[in-house]
């Protein structure tokens, strides 16, 4: 969580640790070192009796007293003895680190990577700051005052710790990207830079657009000639984008779209979170053609729909979005190494033969895709109606057929969906249905209420709908759909697709992610 | 090379009868030729308008994209496969008007390129609008009460971003036109070239001989590579100069700057490297 | 019918004259005048056995001999004779009126009106074509060669004959309408136009933006100040719209926007029509907020509408839309002339407090708008989600009551709906269910068929839907949805809000409107 | 007029201690104080961006639109309501990158407001990547090879559409950039002052003392009417002039040039004529 600003305000962070894999958002605090005066108040809600807190006494608060269990540690003046009150932050770390007793060394090794750009001398004082407050940690825990149960895990140390952003970007490299073209927009900008980082060693071509309509433009022409090319933003970007789309639909133009949503409308909260776009994503573009939206739930997730992402869009010819969102982008926990070895980028472009026609009319509405300058024929594409050649046509026969052409895809889509995971028993009385970035949050929260008439149907292919989806409905006494927005936009799809009102709506649309604790709240009222 | 291998059979043109377009797509042929550019080597990007038909009529690679984003998908081909030639065609409305924004910064990415806009001055397929580059007091049945605005000036624009590249040219002059459309293929690095073309239905005013009377052929002696003499030619507008305007000091172009070509020539859409190992690497990396 | 080219291509103009009011498109060519060669071919489904066609030599085909009859006219050598080949239009239209016997003088004024901004002598020479055409026309009719059965209405004469861009034109005169911004798009040129040619009589301020971001964003400044603003624009144009469209909904700026169906995506065909942007209306722009959506069936409902739409806009401080479509803009007929007389602009602006808070917290969700220089107190608008003064916030609580204040509204509008309207029996067996421009056509189909177990259910507010509609499906052994698209768009808003599926389709995607034949053979084979 | 009218109680800015647009904030109220113009006369439309935050901070009238489009609803709300001052404010990249068609555009319309550009040379709300006046070379997250790109030149830009006045100023200097704001307020048409303005977290090349050493005052002889010593001095970079660059011969503003005004100079908004009767005859003469 933090504020649209680039220092100072009220932020925190909160880390999560425990030896079950739980990767979801809770709202209670067990430890929480305040760093400033205000974040006590600010994180008034979340504390509890068990809530520990470290703090120098200048950052405490006296209407907590009562309220938690409060040990002081002089940060700043650790800090300060060393150099500067800005190590207090490394201080911190080591005392965290020490409490849970993390090998010093894998620390230390943390420390330096986190400075690697800055100088010997700050990385040494880090180093410093954070083997102080590691002492305290061992000595607090040595001395009982404080126990802390957490079981390290042999298997943890072949996992990694990335965020979503991170998790996607992998998936792009792996399904072939080689071109983006993006304007900057938080929450999505971490995949520009990600991509840009990676850019020399995997060849990506990486070129910040003078807007997010030059941005698509760009992907589309990059497809056209033969790369893989992406375009990443947010909601209100998108919103520009919608013409492109339109445009990848007409000329049958591959296109893969990631979208980190944020609260709307409009510039809304840039830095928080929603699942308020879904129905943007579903639309955009004017005229009718078929589309794909993932919706990442985990990590994993997040690698597999963005390497599928850019073989589907080039095997169907149409824009795929990713559809994330701020909390997903942004969180960081532990999942297995991805597994890379049997990932493919699968080829689709064709050598041209001299008569090429770019929209030859076949049987499933797939015609052959070439590129220029390979092989002897002309690549025609055209955003007028168009004929088999891709020449601008009215004849309203040629247009029926190439309607029908762009249309007839949607049943070779549909045959390839990725369904719908149950998550639970399968004689289930309650179904809560999810989408994208709540997954992990009320994976936990069933756990939490160990009901054993109770699933979870969580899609990470959003759009088109499995056709399952109506028979795990219909054999739920009760179902629940969870959605981080105000109005149910994926409830009112599986309504519009199944004609099955959910009977619950848990909606939440503060600019956070729902946590743990809300979930459990929320469903020990309903079922 | 001949010109016919352009040609398309059977051709609709859909122009009205003595426009100016007629001339432009018979020279850019011509110039293809002479400069014996493949077909298949060739693409012509396009957005919507009357001269963005032009790839329409010709037997070649195109991209007749969206109204004013021609620029876009040209400067992404030619970044991914410099080995093709892209050319850039359009209208007045559509390159400066809805595509003003793509104008301006594709200037600074100096891709190798070539621009050619239509300027006749109006909006053609929508029926007689004013265009950026419509002049004042002009009467459309929107601006009915004649334009207000100033002029666009799409090559003072260009000298003021430091275009690499930027010349003016008459569609009534197939000769001419035709070595200056030449030049700016050759050109390394973007390369504008505003053809002033008559539009016989909607523009009454800048017709075939109010073209004629109102340009002028730049010198021989004249020397493209002054900048200030450049912008004051550029400002002129008693008669409208017709020539290469500028060319800056040369530079490198878009593709050139690009780190993805700093080491290795292939053209992106052809390297086909594995990259499973290196993914593997930067996963573990995360452990 | 026209082409998408400025001169020559194969175009048609129909006409339709009936004693009854017939509004409606229908394939049937009774009397064809072909005016070059390839008219007949292309004409070539519409020519039935009773076509009469009057033509030239030159333009006649002969396969067509016994399939119609076939009246030979010199019009290019009449027309030459005066003066110029050109004129053999006026010769031809000079001819139907002789046929039809309107009067000669109304036919005179006629042509001098279409000539007017020519120079004398070029509207005398088509005075005389006019004149040779109706002596021909009347001289076919003394010789009852040919017999035409049209009774002449007084009534008519008191009706005014004109297309849907000046409905909707006039409505928007008639809602206050005081501020235009639009990038040129076909079909909905034609509201910008008839607005600039009324602006100096009415202080309409209109201008051409640069692009149709510059149009909405102006538009909004506009309300913002206090004016009445709008946009025409098409899908491809609107589908730039969308962030904009958001802002409207996020600092509760009103704004009018008509959008002009053309068949999609991209460039499609963009003189032709199609009803397949609903989608991107109902949902363009990121986040979640109110909106209203009406499309008109004939002419007094754009008129109606586009009058409605600004007020409406105004009181409930959100974007409105007017959805028509080419066929709806361009199609020409007669009908009451408008009554005007009890029409007001409502004002809804109020003037400002010293402590005004543009987003004040109020029951129903309606804070007061005011206008900058209107009162002692400050306007500000925010993009950023805002606290009640207009100031950027982080906060969630203020997040959430900002976001329930704006959905809230959705309330009033929800008691403040067009209701659709039943057209036929009220003990229907069979329901028809249609939506904007298809009004006319359906009408009279059902008129020909003459079933009193069928009605047609006409809905002009698009959106929100009304909640009667259900009822109304209800009640129908069989639902038929008429739409021109492919995939049924209204169709599934109506399932989304009812859960009801509509039993069967008609669909129409080809660029043009549906005809009366067409619907009838179509309900034929069903009902 | 006290500047303290302008004043928020309790503000929450939210820029990092020592940006430069402290002191832009805080010379901007000095400059409408002295120009005695009442908050309630004035609206300030803005984008997104650190910059585009800066009207949040004072107590005014204030438009906080999209990035990139704060010069669209400026120039409709002059329109339609002359009487307003309009201001408007933001940063490089909301006014010259997203927002560049806008600013190309309504130059040629030359409606009477004023432009504030706070160039920071840098995207600062979203963390550091290029803008389009990012220099040469400059590295950031995502132009990780350093900007190949030719940084924009807004003032070169502005004079060669023919801006009737074009300033450029820094932030560090309150007194002189508050009179060159006066001067642009006063300014009856387009008045564009491109302020440069430290970012201190994300721009550590041009920084305070590099904007110093590398800006120069325009000497009191200097003509700001000769267009061509305006080019001249708009495209130095070894050093970048400050102060009134150019001003164009006099020209109606786009508000003058409107019909609605020729008449009558009432605002738009204020006028009340009922409608109705001209309605009818309207109506009527389509019988
Ligand atoms: C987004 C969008 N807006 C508007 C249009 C409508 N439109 C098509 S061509 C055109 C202008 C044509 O003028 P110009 O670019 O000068 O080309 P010309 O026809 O004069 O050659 C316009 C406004 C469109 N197709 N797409
Ligand atoms: C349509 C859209 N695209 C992108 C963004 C994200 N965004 C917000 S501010 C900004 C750039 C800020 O740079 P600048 O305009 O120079 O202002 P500064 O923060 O440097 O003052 C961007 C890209 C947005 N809000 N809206
Ligand atoms: S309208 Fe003008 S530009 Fe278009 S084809 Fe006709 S003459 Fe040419
Ligand atoms: S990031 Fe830069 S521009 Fe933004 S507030 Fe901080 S110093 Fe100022
Ligand atoms: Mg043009
Ligand atoms: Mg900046």
């Amino acid at each position: 969580e933090f504020m649209s600003r680039i220092r100072g305000g009220c932020n925190s962070s909160t880390l999560r640790v425990s030896s079950k894999r739980n990767n979801a958002i809770v709202d209670k605090i067990d430890i929480l070192i305040p760093l400033d005066q205000k974040a006590i108040e600010h994180l008034n809600k979340r504390i509890t009796k068990e809530t520990i807190i470290f703090s120098e006494k200048a950052n405490f608060n006296d209407n907590f007293k009562d309220k938690c269990k409060m040990v002081e540690v002089a940060f700043s003046d650790i800090a300060k003895e060393i150099g500067n009150k800005l190590y207090s932050n490394t201080v911190a770390a080591g005392l965290i680190s020490g409490l849970f007793s993390v090998d010093i060394n894998i620390f230390n090794e943390f420390v330096k990577q986190g400075f690697a750009d800055k100088l010997d001398d700050i990385i040494n004082a880090n180093l410093e700051a954070g083997k102080k407050g590691y002492e305290i940690g061992t000595g607090l825990l040595k001395s009982e005052s404080i126990k802390i149960e957490v079981n390290k895990d042999c298997i943890v140390q072949n996992e990694i710790i990335i965020n979503g952003t991170e998790a996607i970007g992998m998936g792009c490299i792996a399904g072939g990207c080689d071109f983006v073209s993006s304007y900057p927009m938080s929450p999505s900008t971490g995949v520009l830079i990600f991509l840009a980082a990676q850019s020399e060693k995997f060849d990506i071509l990486v070129e910040q657009a003078e807007d997010e309509i030059a941005a698509i433009n760009m992907a589309l022409g990059a497809w056209y000639a033969g790369a893989r090319g992406m375009a990443t933003t947010s909601g209100g970007g998108f919103a520009l984008m919608g013409e492109g789309v339109s445009l990848s639909g007409m000329t049958e133009t591959p296109v893969v779209i990631h979208i980190a949503q944020r609260p709307g409308p409009a510039t809304g909260l840039p830095t928080r979170t929603e699942q308020g776009d879904l129905n943007l994503v579903l639309y955009s573009g004017h005229g009718e053609f078929p589309r794909i939206i993932y919706a990442p739930g985990d990590l994993q997730d997040g690698f597999d729909l963005a390497y599928r992402a850019f073989n589907q869009a080039d095997k169907f010819q149409i824009p795929v979005f990713i559809l994330s969102d701020q909390y997903f982008v942004d969180s960081y926990y532990n999942t297995p190494a991805f597994d890379v070895s049997k990932l493919e980028v699968e080829h689709y472009i064709v050598k041209t033969e001299k008569d090429y026609k770019r929209y030859e009319l076949t049987e499933n509405g797939l015609s052959p895709r070439g590129i220029p300058g390979y092989g002897e024929g002309l690549v025609a594409v055209d955003s007028d109606e168009h004929d088999e050649y891709g020449r601008i046509t009215e004849s309203m026969d040629v247009r029926s057929a190439m309607s029908d052409k762009r249309l007839k895809k949607l049943d070779l889509i549909l045959d390839d969906l990725l369904a719908p995971v149950l998550v639970g028993p399968k004689n289930y009385k309650n179904l809560i249905i999810a989408w994208g970035s709540t997954l992990n949050v009320i994976k936990e929260s069933l756990d939490k209420l160990g009901r054993n008439d109770t699933a979870l149907l969580h899609f990470k292919q959003v759009y088109p709908l499995h056709p399952e989806t109506i028979n795990y409905l219909k054999k739920a006494e009760h179902t629940i759909i969870i959605e981080n927005n105000a109005t149910s936009q994926f409830g009112n799809l599986i309504k519009q697709d199944t004609g099955l009102e959910i009977d619950t709506k848990i909606l939440k649309y503060t600019g956070l992610a729902f946590t743990v604790e809300e979930v459990v709240d929320n469903l020990i009222n309903l079922i | 090379m001949d010109s016919k291998v352009y040609d398309i059979e059977n051709c609709d043109i859909a122009w009205c009868p003595g426009c100016g377009n007629f001339n432009i797509l018979k020279t850019v042929k011509m110039a293809l030729a002479e400069l014996e550019i493949k077909p298949q080597d060739l693409v012509i990007s396009s957005g919507i308008g009357q001269a963005p038909k032009t790839p329409q009529y010709m037997n070649i690679n195109y991209y007749n994209g969206l109204h004013g984003r021609s620029l876009s998908p040209a400067v992404a081909i030619k970044a991914v496969n410099p080995e093709l030639t892209v050319v850039v065609q359009g209208g007045d409305g559509c390159n400066y008007g809805e595509g003003g924004n793509h104008f301006i910064h594709n200037i600074r990415r100096n891709p190798n390129i070539t621009h050619l806009v239509h300027n006749n001055m109006v909006y053609g397929l929508t029926k007689g609008q004013a265009s950026p580059t419509t002049q004042k007091g002009f009467k459309t049945p929107v601006q009915v009460a004649g334009v207000i605005l100033e002029p666009f000036n799409p090559i003072a624009v260009a000298i003021a971003l430091d275009a690499s590249f930027v010349a003016r040219a008459f569609s009534g002059d197939t000769d001419q036109t035709k070595e200056i459309i030449k030049k700016a293929i050759n050109h390394k690095g973007y390369a504008l070239v505003d053809i002033f073309q008559p539009c016989v239905t909607f523009n009454k005013v800048n017709t075939y001989k109010w073209f004629k009377d109102n340009t002028y052929y730049l010198e021989d002696s004249y020397d493209p590579a002054d900048r200030f003499e450049a912008f004051k030619k550029a400002i002129e507008t008693d008669k409208f100069p017709l020539g290469v305007i500028y060319k800056s000091v040369e530079k490198p172009s878009f593709e050139e700057n690009l780190v993805v070509y700093k080491n290795n020539p292939e053209p992106l859409v052809f390297r086909n490297e594995n990259r499973r190992k290196k993914l593997e690497e930067l996963v573990n990396s995360k452990k």
